[in-house]
């Protein structure tokens, strides 16, 4: 039908976009809610047919701007397209009944939009368009129920939204100069490799993108925010959105040029997020905050091993595609553990325990249990981020193991004799099935390597952290240990409220100044204004009139004489 | 030195003495007599200093004749202007007074 | 025959003023609709212009109205982007102003001055010379002061006075500028920078010093900007046109010329005149932004948000660098559609449900939701947001920073994006997500005619700064124009 | 024939017929405007180098007329004021309440005052222009006391003086050079004394006609509270003629006399007029005194000028401004007090304040009230504003950078207190006490003013109108 598949890539973007057009007419909201799945479906088909490395022109739309497709891109996008299209039709059942079914559906939709087109864009007008698009609107979408606490953080969410977008902002400024004007992000990208290139460019992409994908100290909105959605928002923020931002880096990092400050930064900051966002996950008392740690932890690991990659220089042919691998992995899993959780008070006795089994083959996998599709992505991860890189993996598995552990151990209960809706339970097992096949599949074309090649024996020696886990899970469970409790974006709170009284006091001192300023003052006015009057009347007199005749006489002689 | 000298500086002090009357004197009337005092000197200044060693020249003749016209005029003016002045303030004076303001006789 | 062109477009306004004049309050249908017919013919002469321009075409039309100085309406491309800018929002903003006012008081006065200071407007940009130019500079001044004062009560008065003030002061500095300058070369053309090559730096920097603060005031550069916010007390289509087109635009076009045209980029620079003026402008943004989000009245809140990004335009001028002079020129343009925008919204809102403060503003947007959507996409493009028009502005000035090694410059755009969302967003809160006050019934927004005339110039310039920036780089795009301009001064 | 003397004699025949027909003098008006006009316009359009001889008797005892570009653009502007002023009088008589009599002196008033004006701006000789300055002085001084007798009575005793100030000089440069005709003068005058005497001595009599600070005392009582015509007659012909008669002392009788410090004794206080009068209107309440006082900074700009015009290495500019600024501010403050007179009828008081609610009442006055304030700001387009271009250019083009700096803030203050006034019409006030007033009374304004715009447009044709057998063009009288 479709004669040249790379139309299918406007084609990503816009149909979702005129799904978003259709829900604004009146009363089409609730129709447009049942057609969710339909947005990523070009996307997904251009995922699998379009042709790669061959871009498309779109003359005289922003700074003519082009899409293109790449290998690394195919892969974002077609796990973002499998992992929306499935959310959609979670939500197509789950927001059925919703207040508010035009906006979810506009904004869901238009955010679908923006974040296929991140990975499709070819040039840094069109991606940051895209970008903030996806990063922006996904407010709408985290504050959906209106909730005190959505609301809370749908604001944190927005104000670290717009510092990232600025950040990026400047960052592709920076980089698009550094590369003589020129707007292709290819040609961004070898330009921010050159010697030349303005040193804050990287920096500020780094902040910018990381702030998206949640790097440790900048992750702050996402424990808040992933939580606040409706269940099916929440898996694609978390499955999908954040992997934007990885995205960005991915697409901006001059990867193959060592640049030691900061790729050593963004390795240290991405790897203790993987150990304390993992750590403080476990601190959550909400099953989606605990999920929303854990991909601050995940994320934080893709980014450590980016950030080596960038320090030592690695061919990005090397690193990307295990990048991928493990983005597609990490968004599919996630997407279904959000979908599992928000099945969780729908699901009966004996639908709980199946439940819980799935989502604990999904944690494993997340893990890194060997023989799952999450050991396969992390081996390849391994490869490229040397020794040390490596065994922090390795040891991650512990932390992530006990962090969905705890996701398990928090899990909102059901009413009994609950029993998960069709069109609820199908996304989840298709999403849970997609990430764990999927790996296998495509693991060979990718890497370039056969799965398990290593042997068996140090694979099971290799998985003592999750031994150690479990130990340390049956220990706890034994022992009735209740984990510690902490707020819910850690250092969130103690920040706003000194933000609130640092203002509160500007206020205060703004009042004061303007009341000082008030003060009633003499006029001056009215005293020069007598004076002038009496030298007024002075003139008005004939006398005064006559002397100065004379004077005047005087003065022309005078000054004639001169 | 020449008679129109004389008269010249006569003018001079006329004019001089008018012009410092008229800078001390307050009433319009007697202002207006110091500046025909001012006035007179002026002419006898223009006459006398108009009166050659031979003949006598017409044009400051000519000058004075209109001069003393156009004062005449203005002084008649000025006249009938402290006048009206001076009845339009005994008509206010008069309609404040008690008695109903009747004209003064 | 056409090179009577440019002053067809200066006396169509003409006509419609002495119309609005002369007809009398029960003939306002004839009025309102020589007003918009005159203003439509004005488009089409405009849009026949650009295609003539666009193949290279540049009127001009001459009158020597003293020797030695010439009256000169000239059309290049510079003129063109400020007079489409003005001819189309003005269409737009006289049929808002029908809606708005109805049937007010003093309608006729009121038009005859939109219309005169429309003129001023378009005059401003196709002026030839100096003298020509301060000569509509000045009517603008002159026009303007009664659409301030149109309401009549202390405030607007107050507001008249301040307005005037302030302007007529920057007139002269302005004036006594280039008669300094014209007594040094002879009559300035904007046609060539003329050689300034004889004149000690000194004099000239002066020269420059009364010129640029002579025109800020009206630009609303720091220290000269508080008469803006105060001339709030308009009536909203005055504030819309003041903002938007008028006025602020007038200075800011105005330190173009004298830049770009009367000294010549290369004179700026040897002077060094380009970083000071930069550096003031990026402390207007900066500030018009702080004040911005101090303000609790919703139109308070627009004017100093307009004190800030009329400083882009001078920002892009001073920088002197291709893409900051792109930049400057298109935001010219962006920034006039977006905030016109907004300030019709604003007056919408005050007109249909009397919200001026931004308390009131809770769930404007259920209520009215075709305004506050316009609105947003204003406030959207006003933050930079992409894909609205204002993205553009930002990038171009941002990269041209870089180019000219101001990359403090970028800063200076990153720290006003920030302030912009702080100061819009929270609005677009206010009026989406919170509930409305109880008891406030919606608003049929498309009803009657007049409602309909009272939003969509609103809807439509949203959409117009949508397309902008959608399709920056079209060649009629604001964005194609500027490049057009900007192009010709750096060759 | 010539238009010359048909100028000053038609008026006079005007003024008789006055005085003869009483009550119908008024009508007079009708046939009178047509025919100044008329003449007006053949002056302007004589060949440069016409003149005329009264009586046909050769200098030095004749009397010379010369329609040098000064006398066309006054005589002009003259004719246009004085027009304009008696066609608004006849369908508005200015008189007071219980005082009829007093419209019939005002016909025959202004056939003199016209007549007066005529001849000073045509004539050459020195005493001759003495009589026209009586003439002149007697009228302005009788329609001063249509409004207030103390003020007009003031007014005549420091003009007085100021006359014979003025006839002190004529004497002595009779004396001296036995010739009072300025174009003689100039080819035998003699730096000496006694020339420097008698030209201080009438410079000075001259500035109190002219009103230039410090001797304006007598200007703003006088016209503030004259009826409203008599005081646009005031403003705008009776201060021009002592300007006019100065400007043929400076620059065509005695230019090689005065040294270029001499012309900062009018510079100055010119300068000085502007400011002080400004600041003096910005503290004024009434509306007219206020328009007054702005006639004493108008008229520092004309004195201004003088110095500008002779350090200027081409002082045609310098010139035409002068002489636009004169002829705008004629037509403007002309303009401007007929407006006040209108508005004042149908306020509630002569205060600004009690101006309120006109602006809707009567836009069309508030309008010409307006743009005469366009001109008088010196605000483009107007006549004003090409005036005060064209001596600004000048100021900086010789780097006399205070009195640039003057006219600027002139304009400045200017601005100030005659928006102080349109705001206060436009402010909401009581239902005006006479809310319609009849066509030719608004429309006459309303001319005036749009003429003073005018002017704006039409700077080249009046520079070079201006620069007719000027001073400054004739070989060998160029200024130092």
């Amino acid at each position: 039908m479709i004669a040249d598949p790379t139309l299918l890539l406007p084609l990503a973007v816009l149909w979702p976009m005129l799904l978003a057009g259709l829900a604004l007419l009146p009363g089409w909201g609730s129709r447009m809610v049942l057609l969710l799945p339909l947005g990523p479906l070009p996307a997904l088909a251009a995922a699998l047919v379009a042709s790669r490395d061959v871009p498309v022109a779109l003359p005289g739309v922003l700074l003519d701007s082009g899409l293109e497709l790449g290998a690394t891109g195919a892969l974002f996008l077609g796990g973002a397209a499998t992992l929306w299209f499935w959310a959609g039709v979670y939500a197509a059942f789950y927001m059925r009944r919703d207040e508010r079914p035009a906006g979810f559906a506009l904004f869901w939709n238009l955010v679908l939009a923006g974040n296929l087109g991140v990975f499709i864009a070819a040039d840094i007008v069109s991606f940051y368009v895209f970008f903030a698009l996806v990063s922006l609107l996904a407010y709408p979408l985290v504050i959906h129920d209106r909730q005190p606490a959505s609301m809370r953080a749908g604001t944190v969410y927005l104000v670290l939204a717009v510092c990232g977008e600025v950040a990026i902002l400047v960052g592709l400024m920076l980089a698009s100069f550094g590369a003589g004007g020129a707007i292709g992000i290819e040609a961004v990208r070898a330009g921010l490799a050159l010697p030349s290139a303005h040193p804050a460019a990287v920096p500020l992409l780094i902040a910018g993108f990381g702030i998206k994908a949640g790097l440790m100290p900048l992750h702050v909105w996402l424990p808040v925010a992933h939580p606040a959605a409706p269940v099916p928002a929440s898996a694609v923020l978390s499955g999908a959105i954040v992997k934007a931002g990885i995205f960005g880096l991915v697409a901006f990092l001059p990867l193959g040029m060592p640049a030691a400050v900061a790729g050593n930064v963004l390795m240290i900051l991405g790897f203790s997020g993987l150990f304390l966002a993992a750590l403080m996950g476990l601190a959550q008392a909400g099953a989606k905050a605990v999920l929303a740690y854990s991909t601050v932890s995940q994320m934080g690991l893709v980014m450590g091993v980016l950030g080596f990659a960038l320090a030592g220089g690695s061919a990005p042919a090397a690193v990307l595609p295990a990048v991928a691998l493990f983005a597609l992995h990490h968004g599919l899993a996630k997407g279904a553990l959000f979908l599992g959780v928000g099945l969780a008070p729908v699901c009966g006795r004996a639908w709980r325990w199946g439940l819980l089994g799935a989502l604990a083959v999904l944690g494993s996998s997340l893990a890194g249990m060997q023989l799952l599709a999450g050991a396969l992505v992390k081996s390849a991860l391994k490869d490229q981020a040397g020794a040390f890189g490596a065994t922090l993996i390795g040891l991650s598995a512990l932390t992530t193991a006990l962090a969905m552990a705890r996701c398990l151990a928090v899990l909102p209960r059901a009413k009994s004799r609950c029993r998960p809706p069709l069109l609820m339970a199908l996304p989840f097992l298709a999403l849970s099935g997609a990430a764990l096949w999927l790996p296998w599949l495509l693991y060979a074309r990718i890497t370039g390597e056969t799965p398990l090649a290593a042997d068996l024996r140090s694979l099971i020696f290799e998985a003592w952290p999750l031994g150690l886990a479990a130990l340390m899970i049956a220990g706890a469970v034994a022992v009735g240990l209740k984990a510690p409790s902490l707020p819910e974006g850690d250092a969130l709170g103690p920040v706003q409220r000194r933000v609130a009284a640092l203002s509160a006091a500007a206020r205060a001192a703004e009042r004061a100044g303007s009341r000082s300023l008030r003060r009633s003052r003499p006029k001056p006015q009215t005293v020069i204004g007598e004076d002038l009057d009496r030298i007024e009347d002075v003139f008005r007199e004939g006398a005064a009139a006559a002397i100065l005749v004379l004077a005047i006489a005087g003065a022309v002689v005078a000054a004639s004489l001169i | 030195m020449v008679t129109g000298h004389v008269y010249a500086l006569t003018g001079a002090i006329l004019a001089g003495l008018g012009l410092f009357a008229f800078i001390i004197l307050r009433h319009p009337l007697r202002q207006l007599l110091a500046i025909n005092v001012v006035g007179a000197g002026i002419f006898l200044i223009l006459g006398g200093l108009g009166r050659g060693p031979d003949a006598t020249d017409p044009l400051p003749q000519a000058l004075v004749i209109t001069g003393i016209v156009v004062a005449v005029a203005l002084t008649a003016f000025g006249a009938a202007m402290i006048v009206r002045l001076a009845e339009a303030r005994a008509a206010t004076n008069a309609a404040t007074r008690p008695d109903g303001g009747k004209p003064v006789p | 025959m056409m090179t009577f062109a440019p002053l067809l477009l200066v006396l169509l306004p003409v006509v419609a003023a002495l119309v609005s004049f002369a007809l009398p309050e029960r003939l306002s249908a004839w009025r309102n609709g020589a007003n918009i017919g005159v203003a439509f013919v004005k488009l089409l002469v405009v849009a026949y212009l650009l295609v003539q321009a666009q193949a290279g075409v540049v009127f001009e039309w001459r009158y020597e109205f003293l020797p030695g100085y010439d009256f000169v309406l000239r059309l290049d491309p510079l003129a063109l982007l400020f007079v489409t800018l003005s001819v189309f929002l003005w269409l737009l903003t006289t049929i808002y102003a029908i809606a708005y006012f109805d049937r007010g008081p003093n309608l006729p006065r009121f038009f005859g001055f939109f219309n005169l200071c429309v003129l001023a407007a378009t005059g401003v940009a196709m002026s030839g010379t100096a003298i020509t130019f301060f000569l509509f500079y000045e009517l603008l001044t002159l026009a303007t002061w009664p659409l301030v004062a149109h309401r009549g009560d202390d405030k607007s008065l107050r507001a008249g006075q301040i307005y005037l003030t302030y302007t007529l002061a920057g007139s002269v500095a302005f004036l006594a500028g280039i008669l300094w300058l014209q007594s040094l070369v002879g009559a300035i053309e904007f046609s060539a920078p003329a050689d300034l090559g004889a004149i000690p730096p000194l004099t000239l920097t002066l020269i420059f010093i009364l010129c640029i603060g002579g025109l800020g005031v009206k630009a609303a550069i720091i220290p000269f900007h508080g008469w803006l916010p105060e001339a709030m007390a308009a009536p909203a289509p005055v504030s819309a046109l003041l903002h938007a087109v008028a006025v602020v635009k007038a200075g800011a076009f105005g330190i173009v010329r004298v830049i770009y045209d009367v000294y010549g980029i290369g004179t700026v620079a040897e002077l060094g005149l380009g970083v000071p003026l930069a550096a003031l402008a990026s402390a207007t943004i900066l500030y018009g932004s702080v004040r911005a989000l101090m303000q609790s009245d919703l139109k308070k809140r627009l004017a100093y948000s307009t004190v800030s990004q009329v400083s882009y335009i001078v920002l892009g001028a001073s920088l002197v660098g291709p893409f900051a002079v792109i930049g400057g020129l298109v935001h010219l343009v962006h920034q006039g559609i977006m905030k016109i925008t907004l300030f019709m919204c604003a007056g919408a809102l005050a007109n249909r449900m009397g919200i001026k403060a931004i308390a009131e503003l809770d769930g404007a947007g259920r209520l009215m939701p075709v305004t506050m959507a316009a609105f947003s996409v204003g406030a959207l493009g006003m933050i930079g947001m992409p894909p609205v028009a204002g993205f553009i502005s930002k990038w171009y000035l941002g990269v041209g920073a870089l180019q000219s090694d101001a990359a403090w410059a970028v800063a200076v755009l990153a720290g006003s994006s920030l302030l912009n969302a702080a100061y819009f967003l929270p609005l677009l809160y206010r009026a989406w997500l919170l509930p409305p006050p109880p008891g406030r019934p919606a608003i049929a927004e498309l009803a009657t005619t007049r409602d309909r005339m009272l939003i969509l110039p609103a809807v439509v310039t949203a959409v117009v700064s949508l397309g902008a920036g959608i399709f920056a780089s079209l060649p009629f795009s604001p964005l194609g124009w500027a490049t057009l301009v900007g192009l010709g001064y750096l060759r | 024939m010539s238009p010359l003397d048909l100028l000053v004699a038609v008026p006079l025949g005007f003024m008789l017929a006055a005085l003869l027909s009483g009550r119908a003098a008024r009508w007079l008006i009708l046939p009178a405007v047509p025919a100044m006009a008329g003449l007006a316009l053949w002056l302007a359009l004589v060949p440069p180098d016409a003149a005329y001889l009264v009586g046909h008797w050769d200098l030095p005892l004749g009397i010379l007329l010369r329609p040098d570009g000064v006398a066309r653009l006054m005589v002009a502007a003259t004719a246009l004021v004085i027009g304009a002023v008696g066609l608004h009088a006849l369908v508005d008589p200015p008189e007071k309440a219980g005082n009829a009599a007093q419209a019939e002196t005002f016909w025959p008033l202004i056939y003199l005052l016209w007549a007066g004006a005529n001849a000073g701006f045509l004539t050459t000789d020195l005493f001759n222009l003495y009589v026209t300055l009586e003439m002149v002085s007697l009228a302005a001084v009788a329609l001063a006391a249509m409004g207030s007798l103390e003020a007009a009575l003031r007014y005549f005793m420091i003009a007085l003086v100021g006359s014979l100030a003025y006839l002190l000089g004529v004497a002595l440069l009779v004396g001296r050079y036995n010739t009072v005709d300025v174009t003689l003068l100039s080819q035998v005058a003699q730096p000496d004394l006694a020339t420097m005497l008698a030209l201080g001595l009438m410079t000075a009599g001259l500035l109190i006609k002219a009103a230039l600070f410090p001797l304006h005392g007598w200007l703003p009582p006088a016209h503030a509270a004259a009826p409203a015509p008599a005081s646009a007659l005031l403003s705008a012909i009776a201060v021009k003629l002592g300007f006019v008669i100065l400007l043929r002392l400076w620059f065509e009788a005695f230019p090689a006399v005065t040294g270029p410090t001499a012309l900062h004794v009018l510079g100055g206080p010119g300068a000085l007029a502007v400011i002080y009068g400004s600041v003096q209107a910005m503290r004024q309440q009434r509306l007219k005194a206020l328009v007054a006082y702005s006639t004493v900074a108008q008229v520092g700009y004309l004195f201004l000028a003088f110095p500008l015009v002779a350090g200027a290495p081409d002082p045609s500019g310098a010139w035409a401004g002068m002489m636009l600024h004169a002829v705008a501010h004629m037509l403007a403050k002309a303009a401007m007090f007929l407006a006040a007179g209108l508005m004042l009828k149908a306020a509630a008081g002569d205060r600004i304040g009690d101006l309120g609610g006109l602006a809707q009442a009567m836009p069309l006055t508030v309008t010409a009230f307006g743009l005469a304030a366009v001109s008088l700001m010196g605000l483009p387009p107007s006549g004003g504003f090409t005036g005060k271009f064209l001596l600004l250019n000048a100021a900086i083009a010789q780097g006399a950078f205070l009195y640039a700096g003057v006219m600027i803030l002139g304009g400045l203050l200017a601005a100030v207190y005659f928006f102080r006034t349109l705001s206060a019409c436009f402010a909401a006030g009581p239902a005006p006490r006479e809310p319609a007033t009849r066509g030719v009374c608004t429309a006459a304004p309303l001319v005036l003013a749009g003429l003073a715009i005018a002017m704006g447009f039409g700077g080249s044709a009046l520079h070079n109108l201006s620069a007719i057998a000027a001073p400054w063009a004739a070989p060998g009288a160029a200024a130092p």
